[in-house]
């Protein structure tokens, strides 16, 4: 079972390294948001501090959805993905397996380099790794939850749209308790509570998704 | 296949049901009126002023009913599809799309009416409060469902689509109804429940569920109408949808 | 071991065939013909359980594959109109991380030696995108030289080959019949198959009301 | 009874717009519903039987596939 | 040469509206993000107005920027692509019809709808009505400037990010100067300078790009 | 009409072949052989200008086709591996705004036409999504019907078509030689032409360094 989890990681990744732009593009692309930001609104110290973990989280919110729609498309276009529906092992696993895999590519780097955009923002060292740490136990349910999205839109008519209509609401509340914790830190209070929640979506969206995904993939493939 | 089976399912042919709806509708329609009226009645018209809210406490006559609909027409919705995915039954993924409009409608309306009620209690239209956020997640869920059925051509698989989003969204509905009670928010806990004595008065009470029983009432009467047209649209190819149209001329 | 009764196929709004029967035993070949858009991939497709039928039932060792699920999946090797080759990684790691994901072992040097064998030595480290067309096509079917599992259902294998690719595929499914397995096959192009105990099943058009019956020994 | 006139009916000491508000929409949203499910029906209905008169101008045409054992050969 | 413009076009714009997620896409995608910033923010009324133009333009830059790797992606891969370069009129004459169709598609649509999200945002009338023109003049200049990114990295390993960080150079002055029209209004100076300069910009984008998009599309056609 | 002379390819680090002249008239046809990866793809690209040649020239009427531009490119049909069929669009749609793109004239009912000489009858109004692979195939091929310029280059039409739609496309070939127009094909099937002066070009196999650049007549 271990086994073709890492077979399948091992995979994602490899594709992902060839590529690159899968691990640079979800980066960058946060990079930009949160950048860009400033020279819109203007450079203001405090107003900026205010700003950032709204900003941070909404950017790195953006960045995985956006990278959400390729995680089945490429496969099912090339026929690999009727291979995995027919590999002995359950589909679930995989499903899981490239969860992980969307996760470490897409969602890690964000959490290693949030902190250093946070800095950009002026924020105190505490808030930076409460930000950091809001990430690391957020981004995982951000990946699994739009792995759901991702199986139920493959293959459908304005599929990226669609996606983003159902992923989003599942979303919300990882963005509320995640700029919450970061909110809270800011303003003396601590971050405890929210982290846990973050924690309990996430355990929730990474372990529950794969069933939903594999059924949504299933069906795709009909 | 066991004979017992089948029988439990003949009611479950979208040829028995299409019939047997057509003649139960205006019942529903008749009772949702009464209801209706008589709720509103008492709601609007015979029960006193609230003490704290002043009048303004009397969209709570819309805006429960709205809301406990909102919710439990999701729970139906995501049972009908359940059962679909399980039984593959022709009915049950006509019914799940059948009852997602007017879900997501009454599901606009509770926000509706929540937001036009928090504007004079809390001063303010919105927050970003537990319940208010899940509620808002359950009209874009059914906002969703009615999309990606949409968008899928071929009606069995927009079924089990549909039927796997309905699924994983349920565990919203939960959140919505105990959210007041994990975490200690601006809305109001609940006032009516199973084991203790209601704590609102008991003309209150009765507006209120009078009116959620219209509500209940007018569901079962657009569901029904919504239904049988979707099996007009998808059973045009068998023959009882052609004799069914047949006669009519 | 292969046993189909009475499948049925819809769809749309056409039904593309029904009533098709059939057994297929170890050694044996099925060999489905019909033009083009009969329905031959959607029936090799509920073959592999990807696609259910909308009657009808599939056997497997006398059980339906639907109950037997991972079990069936485990003999059962597809090889479909596309060509499930990653264009980004080379034709050895494609082959690799297949069978990899395929819970089967393949070491380096028996993937070289297949992809050898379908003539792509040399191009073993080139992205498949420089491939050509047919090149990528050999690549795919490099995954049937060391491939020992029971069930092969392959659709339109020859396509984009050259003749000498052709005989070579066409010899790998003779001998894996000859190890007693199975294999279902759809091709446009007549291609002998040696040694095969072949059985044809034609699939009439559903358009058109002239069903032909007719069939021919290749 | 509870109120004294229409004028403190409508004005629901100083909430009316939003009491108002909440009432008007809900109304108008419940009558809709029906409404636009019914004109949905009748379009339905006129489409298809347009469809089934098409139809039956025409003859549907039935396939039927066949199965042709070959037996064993040696090719 | 008019008609063979309005073939492409046309072709485009049905594809769009077959797909339909590319039209809203966009949209949704810029509807999102804007809405996205007050959950992440705070609601406060003043500084939500300060943030407006700033985070309107860049949603809108980001939305534009989104759909670029599409613009020619389809049709290299289906090969719709070479037949546009083997027909007999000048190929930079179809692409200034698919520059046009992508404005069509992803521009004007969130030139219609900021005003509206412009609303949420506690925005004066007289800053509306100039972020819509701002948005106007500016928009089709990222689709001009865009297609020749689109172009440059067509086919090319990590194209996405690629793309993004050719292009956003090139769209940084729009946003400078779209963004600065809106907040020359709100703090009561003219707008006049920063539009005629984005005006600028739009003419030399639209009417300048086709010819090196085209040369770049020989390329990667080879 | 089209005259090659000396013509070399180079991909990558790989010499495909060099010294390819051949010169083709009106009413005849190339039918370009080789084995997958020898090259036959990347030489109708360059005949299509698509591709710049490392070394030699391409004429048409005499004139380089790099010179000639629009002029050349007015008078070609060029059909690839790929498809260049939107799977959004319906068959229909799909070659009407084809033909339109390409500054040709194709009202509805001559599309129609010919979608149904390629035995799409039925399918006009079916997202390209849906079509069978050999369906497809067709469609894209339907453009060939109403087709009247001078130089078509078909790089493997036959794929997946069956054996009906094989002899159809072969049908069209026919006539659009006799109708004085020139073809150069490839194709891996061997399939007769109607009444084709042909003429032929084998391209060795890439891999090994004997480059042979015979050519028989048959
Ligand atoms: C947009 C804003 C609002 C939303 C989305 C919302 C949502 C809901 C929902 C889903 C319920 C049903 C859950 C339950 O029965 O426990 C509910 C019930 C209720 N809401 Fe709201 N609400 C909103 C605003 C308000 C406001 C402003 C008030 C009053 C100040 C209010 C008072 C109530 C009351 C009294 C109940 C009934 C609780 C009970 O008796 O069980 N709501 N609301
Ligand atoms: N939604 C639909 N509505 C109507 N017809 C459909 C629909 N989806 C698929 N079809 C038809 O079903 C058939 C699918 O055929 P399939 O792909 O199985 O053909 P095939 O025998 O493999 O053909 P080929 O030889 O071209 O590969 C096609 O004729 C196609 O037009
Ligand atoms: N970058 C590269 N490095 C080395 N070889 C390359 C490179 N790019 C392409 N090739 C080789 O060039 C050849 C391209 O061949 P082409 O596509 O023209 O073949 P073809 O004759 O059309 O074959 P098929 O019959 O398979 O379609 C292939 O052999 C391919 O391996
Ligand atoms: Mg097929
Ligand atoms: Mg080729």
């Amino acid at each position: 079972m271990l086994v073709s989890i890492r077979a399948v990681i091992g995979r994602d990744l490899r594709l992902a390294m060839r590529r690159q732009s899968d691990i640079i593009a979800a980066l960058f692309f946060f990079i930009i948001v949160v950048s860009l930001f400033p020279l819109g609104v203007g450079p203001e110290a405090d107003q900026l501090r205010r700003l950032a973990p709204g900003v941070l989280w909404v950017a790195a919110l953006l960045a995985t959805m956006l990278s959400l729609p390729r995680l089945f498309a490429d496969d099912h276009r090339d026929g690999t993905l009727e291979q995995l529906a027919l590999a002995p092992q359950p589909l679930a696993l995989i499903v899981f397996g490239k969860v992980i895999a969307h996760w470490l590519v897409a969602g890690l780097p964000l959490v290693l380099l949030a902190p250093v955009l946070g800095i950009q923002f002026d924020l105190a060292n505490d808030a930076l790794a409460i930000l950091a740490l809001s990430l690391l136990i957020g981004t995982p349910a951000l990946s699994g939850i739009g792995a759901i999205g991702a199986a139920l839109t493959l293959g459908v008519r304005g599929g990226g749209v669609l996606l983003s209509l159902l992923v989003l609401p599942l979303y919300i509340p990882v963005l509320i308790f995640g700029a919450g914790a970061v909110d809270a830190t800011l303003s003396g209070l601590g971050a405890q509570a929210h982290l846990s929640l973050l924690g309990a979506l996430t355990l929730g969206g990474v372990f529950f998704a794969p069933w939903p995904t594999a059924a949504a993939l299933r069906i795709a493939l009909e | 296949m066991s004979e017992r089976v089948i029988n439990w399912f003949k009611y479950a042919s979208p040829q028995t049901f299409y019939p047997l709806a057509g003649k139960l509708i205006p019942w529903f329609w008749a009772l949702a009126a009464i209801f209706g009226l008589a709720g509103l009645t008492i709601g609007f018209l015979l029960a006193p002023t609230d003490e704290q809210q002043g009048e303004g406490y009397r969209i709570i006559f819309l805006h429960v009913p709205a809301s406990w609909m909102s919710m439990f027409i999701y729970l139906v919705m995501a049972f009908w599809a359940g059962t679909g995915l399980a039984f593959n039954t022709r009915l049950s993924g006509m019914m799940a799309s059948a009852l997602a409009p007017t879900g997501a409608l009454f599901a606009f309306l509770s926000l509706w009416t929540g937001a036009l009620w928090g504007k004079p209690m809390w001063g303010t239209w919105w927050v970003w409060d537990a319940r208010l956020t899940s509620e808002l997640i359950l009209l874009f869920l059914y906002i969703g469902f009615i999309a990606l059925q949409a968008a899928i051509d071929d009606p069995r698989r927009a079924d089990k689509a549909g039927a796997i989003l309905a699924l994983v969204g349920v565990v919203n509905v939960p959140i919505i109804y105990f959210s007041v009670k994990w975490w200690n928010t601006l809305h109001q806990g609940a006032s009516v429940s199973l084991t203790k004595a209601p704590s609102m008065a008991a003309m209150m009470l009765w507006g209120m569920i009078l009116c959620a029983l219209g509500c209940w009432m007018y569901s079962i009467a657009v569901a029904l109408m919504r239904v049988r047209t979707i099996m007009l649209e998808r059973e045009r190819h068998t023959d009882w949808v052609r004799s069914v149209l047949g006669e009519k001329e | 071991m292969l046993e189909v009764s009475n499948l049925e196929c819809v769809r749309g709004e056409r039904r593309l065939f029904a009533g098709i029967n059939f057994r297929l035993d170890g050694g044996e070949m099925l060999y489905l013909q019909g033009q083009n858009g009969s329905g031959k991939t959607s029936l090799l497709r509920m073959l592999c359980g990807l696609t259910p039928a909308a009657g009808g039932e599939i056997f497997w060792r006398g059980r339906p594959i639907g109950q037997l699920g991972e079990e069936f999946r485990a003999e059962l090797c597809y090889l479909g109109h596309q060509n499930a080759i990653k264009e980004e990684l080379t034709p050895l790691e494609n082959i690799v991380s297949a069978a990899r994901l395929a819970q089967e072992t393949l070491d380096e040097d028996t993937a070289v030696d297949a992809l050898e064998r379908v003539g792509l030595r040399g191009r073993e480290d080139l992205a498949c995108r420089y491939l050509s067309q047919g090149q990528k096509r050999r690549a795919a079917l490099s995954r049937l030289v060391h491939e020992r599992r029971a069930l092969w259902v392959l659709d339109e294998p020859y396509v984009a080959l050259d003749k000498a690719a052709v005989d070579l595929v066409a010899g790998l499914i003779g001998a894996h019949l000859q190890r007693g397995g199975l294999a279902v096959l759809t091709t446009h192009q007549p291609v002998a198959v040696p040694a095969a105990a072949l059985r044809e099943l034609w699939l009439g058009n559903g358009d058109a009301a002239d069903v032909r019956d007719s069939s021919a020994r290749c | 009874m509870h109120w004294n006139n229409v004028a403190d009916f409508l004005a629901m000491g100083k909430h009316g717009p939003y009491v108002w508000g909440s009432v008007i929409v809900m109304a108008l949203l419940m009558v809709a519903e029906p409404v636009l499910l019914r004109r949905g029906r009748k379009k339905l209905i006129a489409r298809l039987k347009r469809q089934f008169r098409v139809e039956r101008s025409e003859t549907p045409a039935d396939s039927r596939p066949m199965i042709v054992p070959t037996g064993r050969s040696n090719t």
